[in-house]
């Protein structure tokens, strides 16, 4: 009965699909996947995608609970309490570099690894220290369990613990807070970083897609979409579209997203970086 | 303060058709009794008023009749109104109060237009029919006296009368609906010698047709409009008499203190 | 006759009409009733797992200062400890209500004793309008402005008790003041003629006569206006610093129950330990919620003792 | 001479609170507004809200935020009008009552986060109302209540006895003099808890967050069936509101305009929530004289 | 309704002391004029009662006297006390209302004790000294006929007390101040006529020592006790006269037709 419909349609397979794809999780991702849903609307009028935030935590929760067809994520399954990560079938959607801000005012571009393991495990606490002003260091941290921090504690804290700090849950309140706050430090995805705050070369390499992408540059993950067990029909149609070139090509880049195509290294679940 | 004998009382036998009875009633809030065993019968077509001092317990005997008491004291006793017990917790408590009609101390029109008013009442009843509507609110409104000064300004509001029209209202409100006996409590009280004298008339003319029971401090009001009286003295009846005897016979001699003015 | 003395024996419209109301009524409340009853068992069950299934100590929880679900302390225990967010959530409660309180009152009175007219017509509109302002709204005002203003005079980060008592002062301050003015309102009329015609003066009659006799509803509006405080959540998180550290004065950065709850919830799985302990929190603010309720219910009840007896 | 002084001295200091506090909320006001109006425009009010790059609206958001609204009103309105004249009218002075009381105040001071958690376990996925609409006003019907309730309770307390005997003397049930003379005389009273409700309604996101969800699918505004998944009146489907997407682009947003959207969000909702609260008076003045044959 | 001429008047000359003396007083609610040039003495240590159908003006004009209608009506014209203009807004007002007390239509204790209803004010205005504290309680109360009622349980709640010893305390709360004038608005009108005939005697006892002007509707009441009568009508006074002569001689038809009723 409507076969003229799907004839008209690119993927001519299963584009009679219908149904419903709830996506929840991950608020950093929450951006890309709602803008990809309705671009994939438009040729699916017949799928209706939800995408809502939450956080990594619910996400992977709801996903595993069943209640959500997809869960989004920060974070690798293995790596959060409570979740059965073999149930989960991971779909890699794209890569998110994070880089160190501070406030302009601290006269500070470049730090070594040492030095900003030291800063957020508390053992600096003026940039005097560190070659820049006479002034105390404030550290903002993200909140517990967010991919964000986990990300970046894998990378630079090496196991250590971080400083009892500030924590916020945003990068917008972190971006906020940071280019307001004189002496302040934290951390931020590529996508958030602008001239209001400073970000922060790591021994003397640049945060940028290109340094992400060899893996020169350590501070990056991915950003997960999760299913339970193999994605069927709507969401894996769905799932198939977030990896096509339309989104991969233009989406991912505009909103300071690495396409996972891009890069040139893979990371696993423990952090092991190796070539593709 | 003087102390008298409850035992001590008189009461008359009337020989006439009951309107409503009461046997045996008592009133209690809470732990305090406020009428003790009183058993009054009054007639039909007449007007009987209440009198006492204040808290002698006027009110409370006057709103057992309308079971209004019903959510704030225990009434307990048979109050007879056609050969039926009101007080029975099963006889349905709206029908007696349409039959029996109430006007307060404090005149309290709703806050609506004087016709409605008088016809919100009788639409809940079932009465659609226009003309009647408009009959009975005319009817009423010149039985309560209220007609000539109302008549043009129906639809304006009710609370934009003067006191004593508020209350002619109410009265013509209750006796809109065709009531048996209208019982009013304290009607004049707050009103001036004017408004107070209209409503006598009103009252006089009202019991043609019905039976009034009044409470009133006023003893010239008492003496000048009813046919018998009740004295209520600490939630006993102390004597019940025709309104002229009471006035210059009394049989006690509490009733006699206090209409002297030499009581308490 | 007989038709009316059947009448008088059997239910009518009217008797089925209270029969019908009634029942609406009744469950109307009982929707609310079994609402409430939800909520409470859904937090209690989940806020108490953490001491029954994960064997956290109550005591330990209510004590100690660190809030690490994730590692076990010396015994073996999860280290999860609440006492901080405790602390600073009462010390912003509190010390919202006591900068508030004298500015509401002051407008109360303003509106109910002095300018009514000019109360109605534009504090009244006004107040309704803060309310609804969003606390995201409250809060990046507090970022942008009053956490700054802070840090200039005290020094330190700006971020602290202090800055969330100034963002919860001005979201308070509706609460307290249209409540108060509701029991300065119902201050009978004849107490202020009475007390105007002994030749007192307005201010005499105000606070001798008038708040004296609306003092429980006053209490009232207070507590009522901190227990919204206690709740509140987006505007405390961007102003109170979010470290789970003692406060060590009013302008160290701290961390309330709400605003731990908040941050962190999205980032946890339900059914683990840490997310067990945040409803632990919700519990917390619960169990202060209904305290909050029966004080107000014990100054009511004694509000009307006085004026009865 | 001495009390006159002390009055002075009072009156002073209330005037310089009263001056303070109107300081303050003109301060607040005026900076909302001057930060947001000029960013306001006609485009910025009827265009759809853009994920990342500049240049987005609020269309779907405002309308969301006054359908929410409309919608939690009808769900909390009739509950709290019955629950309130429970309390108001049948209630008796014990301790059922007073736990009663109890309870619906503990709802009114519940954190947001912990009711939309709650709404999201049972709404969205117990009873698969899914991010919605409705869920979100269901969520919200949970902090209206008691507002509501205690609003109209207290409104119905105020309008004298008198006129309820005066009611009942008439032979009317006491439901029918409550709905049809007590509620109309209290009117004013319960419009200013409406209004207040609908403050909070306007204002709330953490609640929502969970219910409503925080996306605002695209919808057709000619759509006109209400169980079409595309209609806008579809109550069904997820619904950011305009306080929540202050939220979110003031949290995850990487849209480079974040600020002015925040800034003209802001702006348009206390604008809203002033001509609502215009327009709620000025109606319920209308019903009132209506009713009360007042001139 | 009938229409009198309000320039058919008649004010007796009184040839004694002053008490209080208004001269062409005026007022208006809003744009609604309610008293129309007034001018009348009272003289000292005398009982004036006022008259007149309800809405007359009656307790307007008595408010102008202590100043209690200041936030609510525009008033113009001289109100002489003690040589001094009291209408000046540059008078102090809470002085004047120390020196002319007021008691209204329903009582208004304060939600407190016996005791502090009489000393409250007394201790605002500086009494602190214990004897004479205790010495005015007594003495207020016993002038206002009520201390022997109450002389046991003057800690306990004042809204305990019934309608007339409410009535009563308001007037001892008010005489405790030692007043030059007691001004009182239908004190009587909410109660029966046991409390009512106790206040007139209270009143009667009173004016050995200060001017009582009071407003009344009741007739026999201003007839009983009052040494001057000044009836009120659609805000004019129309009659001011011994209030002998007024009962038994008015001397205008309008007064006439209101004391016998046949009024309006
Ligand atoms: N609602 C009530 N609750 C408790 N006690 C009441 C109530 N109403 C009246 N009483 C008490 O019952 C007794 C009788 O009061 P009631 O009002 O019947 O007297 P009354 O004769 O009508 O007096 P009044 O002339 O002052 O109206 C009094 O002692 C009074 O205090
Ligand atoms: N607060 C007020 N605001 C506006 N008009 C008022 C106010 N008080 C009284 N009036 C009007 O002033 C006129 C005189 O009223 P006033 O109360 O002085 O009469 P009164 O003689 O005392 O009547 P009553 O015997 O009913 O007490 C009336 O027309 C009344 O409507
Ligand atoms: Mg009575
Ligand atoms: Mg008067
Ligand atoms: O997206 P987050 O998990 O870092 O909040």
């Amino acid at each position: 009965s409507n076969s003229s419909k799907s004839s008209s349609s690119t993927s001519s397979a299963d584009s009679s699909a219908s149904g419903k794809v709830t996506v929840v999780g991950s608020t950093a991702l929450q951006p890309l996947v709602e803008k990809a849903a309705s671009n994939f609307q438009k040729d699916n009028s017949k799928i209706n995608v939800t995408v809502q935030g939450g956080g990594s935590g619910t996400g992977l929760s709801q996903v595993q609970d069943g209640s959500v067809s997809i869960g989004n994520s920060d974070i690798f399954a293995e790596s959060k309490d409570g979740i059965d990560a073999k149930k989960l079938v991971d779909h890699k959607v794209a890569v998110v570099g994070m880089a160190p801000v501070v406030n302009k005012e601290t006269g500070v571009k470049n730090l070594t690894m040492e030095q900003l393991k030291n800063i957020f495990t508390g053992k600096i606490t003026n940039w005097k220290d560190v070659g820049g002003k006479d002034q105390e260091i404030t550290v903002v941290n993200r909140a517990e369990g967010s991919g964000t921090r986990a990300t970046f504690e894998d990378a630079v804290l090496g196991g250590s613990k971080a400083v009892k700090s500030q924590e916020q849950d945003s990068n917008g309140t972190v971006q906020k807070i940071v280019s307001s706050t004189p002496g302040a430090i934290s951390y931020l995805a590529f996508s958030y970083l602008n001239d209001k705050v400073q970000a922060v070369s790591i021994n003397d390499i640049k945060p940028t897609d290109k340094n992400v992408e060899t893996s020169d540059w350590p501070i990056w993950s991915y950003e997960h979409m999760y299913t339970k067990g193999d994605a069927k029909g709507a969401t894996a149609k769905f799932l198939k579209y977030m990896d096509s070139s339309a989104v991969q090509k233009e989406l991912v880049g505009k909103m300071g997203y690495i396409s996972i195509h891009d890069m040139k290294v893979q990371k696993d679940a423990k952090g092991n970086v190796s070539n593709k | 303060m003087k102390t008298y004998d409850f035992n001590d009382n008189f009461f008359i036998k009337i020989d006439a058709e009951n309107a409503i009875e009461t046997k045996n009633v008592q009133v209690s809030y809470g732990k305090n009794q406020a009428i003790f065993d009183t058993s009054l019968n009054f007639p039909r077509f007449k007007i009987i008023s209440l009198i006492g001092a204040s808290g002698s317990g006027k009110s409370t005997y006057l709103r057992c009749l309308n079971r209004m008491n019903d959510k704030i004291a225990t009434v307990d006793g048979k109050i007879m109104y056609r050969n039926v017990n009101i007080n029975d917790p099963k006889t349905n408590v709206y029908e007696v109060r349409k039959h029996i009609g109430m006007v307060f101390q404090r005149p309290n029109p709703f806050a609506k237009s004087i016709r409605d008013n008088i016809q919100f009442a009788l639409k809940e009843n079932g009465i659609h029919d226009k003309s009647e509507l408009e009959e009975r609110l005319e009817t009423s409104l010149q039985d309560a006296a209220l007609w000539e000064e109302v008549k043009d300004e129906l639809d304006s509001s009710a609370l934009a009368l003067s006191g004593g029209q508020q209350q002619r209202l109410c009265i013509a409100r209750s006796i809109a609906m065709k009531p048996d006996i209208l019982l009013l409590d304290e009607p004049a009280s707050a009103l001036d010698p004017i408004s107070t004298s209209k409503i006598e008339d009103t009252v006089q003319l009202l019991s043609k047709n019905l039976t009034v029971i009044i409470v009133t401090h006023n003893m010239q009001q008492a003496s000048r409009i009813s046919d018998y009286t009740a004295f209520f003295h600490m939630g006993h009846v102390i004597e019940y008499n025709e309104t002229r005897k009471i006035f210059t016979n009394p049989k006690i001699k509490a009733t006699e203190d206090y209409i002297s003015g030499d009581f308490g | 006759m007989d038709d009316i003395q059947k009448k008088l024996q059997q239910s009518s419209k009217a008797t089925r009409q209270e029969r019908l109301g009634k029942s609406i009524c009744y469950t109307c409340i009982g929707l609310i009733i079994l609402l409430v009853a939800c909520i409470l068992y859904f937090i209690a069950s989940k806020g108490i797992a953490t001491f029954t299934r994960d064997h956290v100590n109550i005591w330990q929880f209510l004590t100690t200062s660190n809030w690490e679900p994730g590692n076990l302390d010396s015994k073996g225990r999860p280290m999860i400890g609440a006492l901080p967010m405790i602390v600073t959530s009462f010390s912003v409660t509190l010390l919202a209500a006591l900068v508030a309180t004298p500015f509401a009152i002051g407008v109360a009175i303003f509106m109910t004793e002095i300018s009514a007219r000019n109360g109605a017509k534009f504090l009244q509109p006004v107040i309704e309008l803060l309310v609804g302002i969003p606390s995201v709204v409250y809060g990046f005002i507090g970022l942008s402005l009053i956490v700054p203003f802070i840090r200039n005079i005290f020094g330190g980060t700006g971020f602290g008790i202090l800055s969330g008592t100034l963002v919860l002062f001005v979201m308070v301050l509706p609460t307290i003041t249209s409540l108060t003015v509701d029991s300065l309102k119902s201050v009978p009329m004849h107490y202020r003629q009475a007390s105007l015609a002994l030749g007192a003066t307005r201010w005499q009659t105000i606070y001798k006569v008038i708040l004296r006799a609306a003092t429980p509803g006053i209490l009232t509006a207070i507590i009522f206006g901190m227990a919204r405080a206690f709740g509140e959540a987006l505007a405390v998180q961007m102003v109170i610093g979010n470290a789970l550290l003692m406060p060590k004065n009013l302008v160290s950065p701290a961390s309330t129950l709400t605003s731990k709850l908040t941050t962190d919830i999205g980032n946890t799985v339900m059914g683990t330990l840490p997310n067990d302990a945040l409803w632990s929190l919700a519990l917390i603010l619960l169990l202060m919620s209904l305290i909050f309720n029966m004080i107000v219910r014990f100054l009511g009840k004694r509000g009307n003792i006085k004026n009865a007896s | 001479m001495h009390p006159k002084r002390t009055d002075k001295i009072a009156t002073g200091i209330i005037y310089c609170l009263v001056a303070m506090v109107i300081m303050i909320l003109i301060f607040l006001l005026g900076y909302i507004l001057i930060n947001g109006v000029p960013d306001i425009s006609w485009h910025f009010l009827t265009s759809q809200a853009q994920s990342f790059s500049a240049g987005g609206g609020i269309r779907d958001q405002l309308f969301n935020s006054i359908y929410l609204l409309i919608l939690t009103l009808i769900i909390s309105f009739p509950i709290a009008i019955g629950a309130g004249i429970y309390l108001a009218e049948y209630a008796k002075d014990n301790w059922i009552t007073d736990i009663i009381r109890t309870s619906i105040e503990v709802l009114s001071s519940l954190p947001s986060v912990v009711v939309g958690l709650f709404g999201y376990l049972l709404l969205v996925n117990q009873f698969h109302f899914g991010f919605s609409i409705l869920s979100g006003a269901i969520a919200l019907t949970f902090f209206n209540l008691p507002l509501l309730t205690r609003n109209i309770e207290e409104s119905l307390n105020a309008v004298p006895n008198l006129q309820k005997e005066a009611g009942i003397s008439l032979g009317l049930s006491e439901w029918k003099t409550i709905t049809k003379i007590i509620i109309p005389e209290a009117l004013p009273g319960i419009l200013t808890g409406v209004i207040l409700s609908s403050g909070r309604v306007f204002g709330e996101a953490a609640a929502l967050i969970y219910t409503a969800g925080q996306s605002a699918p695209e919808v057709s505004y000619t759509n006109w069936n209400i169980f079409s998944a595309s209609s806008f009146l579809n109550p069904m489907r997820p619904a950011e509101t305009l306080a929540v997407h202050i939220w979110k682009v003031n949290t995850e947003s990487v849209t480079p305009d974040a600020h002015i959207i925040s800034a003209g969000s802001s702006a348009v909702l206390i604008i809203v929530i002033l001509l609502f609260n215009l327009s709620a008076r000025f109606i319920g003045n209308r019903i009132y004289k209506k009713i009360t044959a007042a001139k």
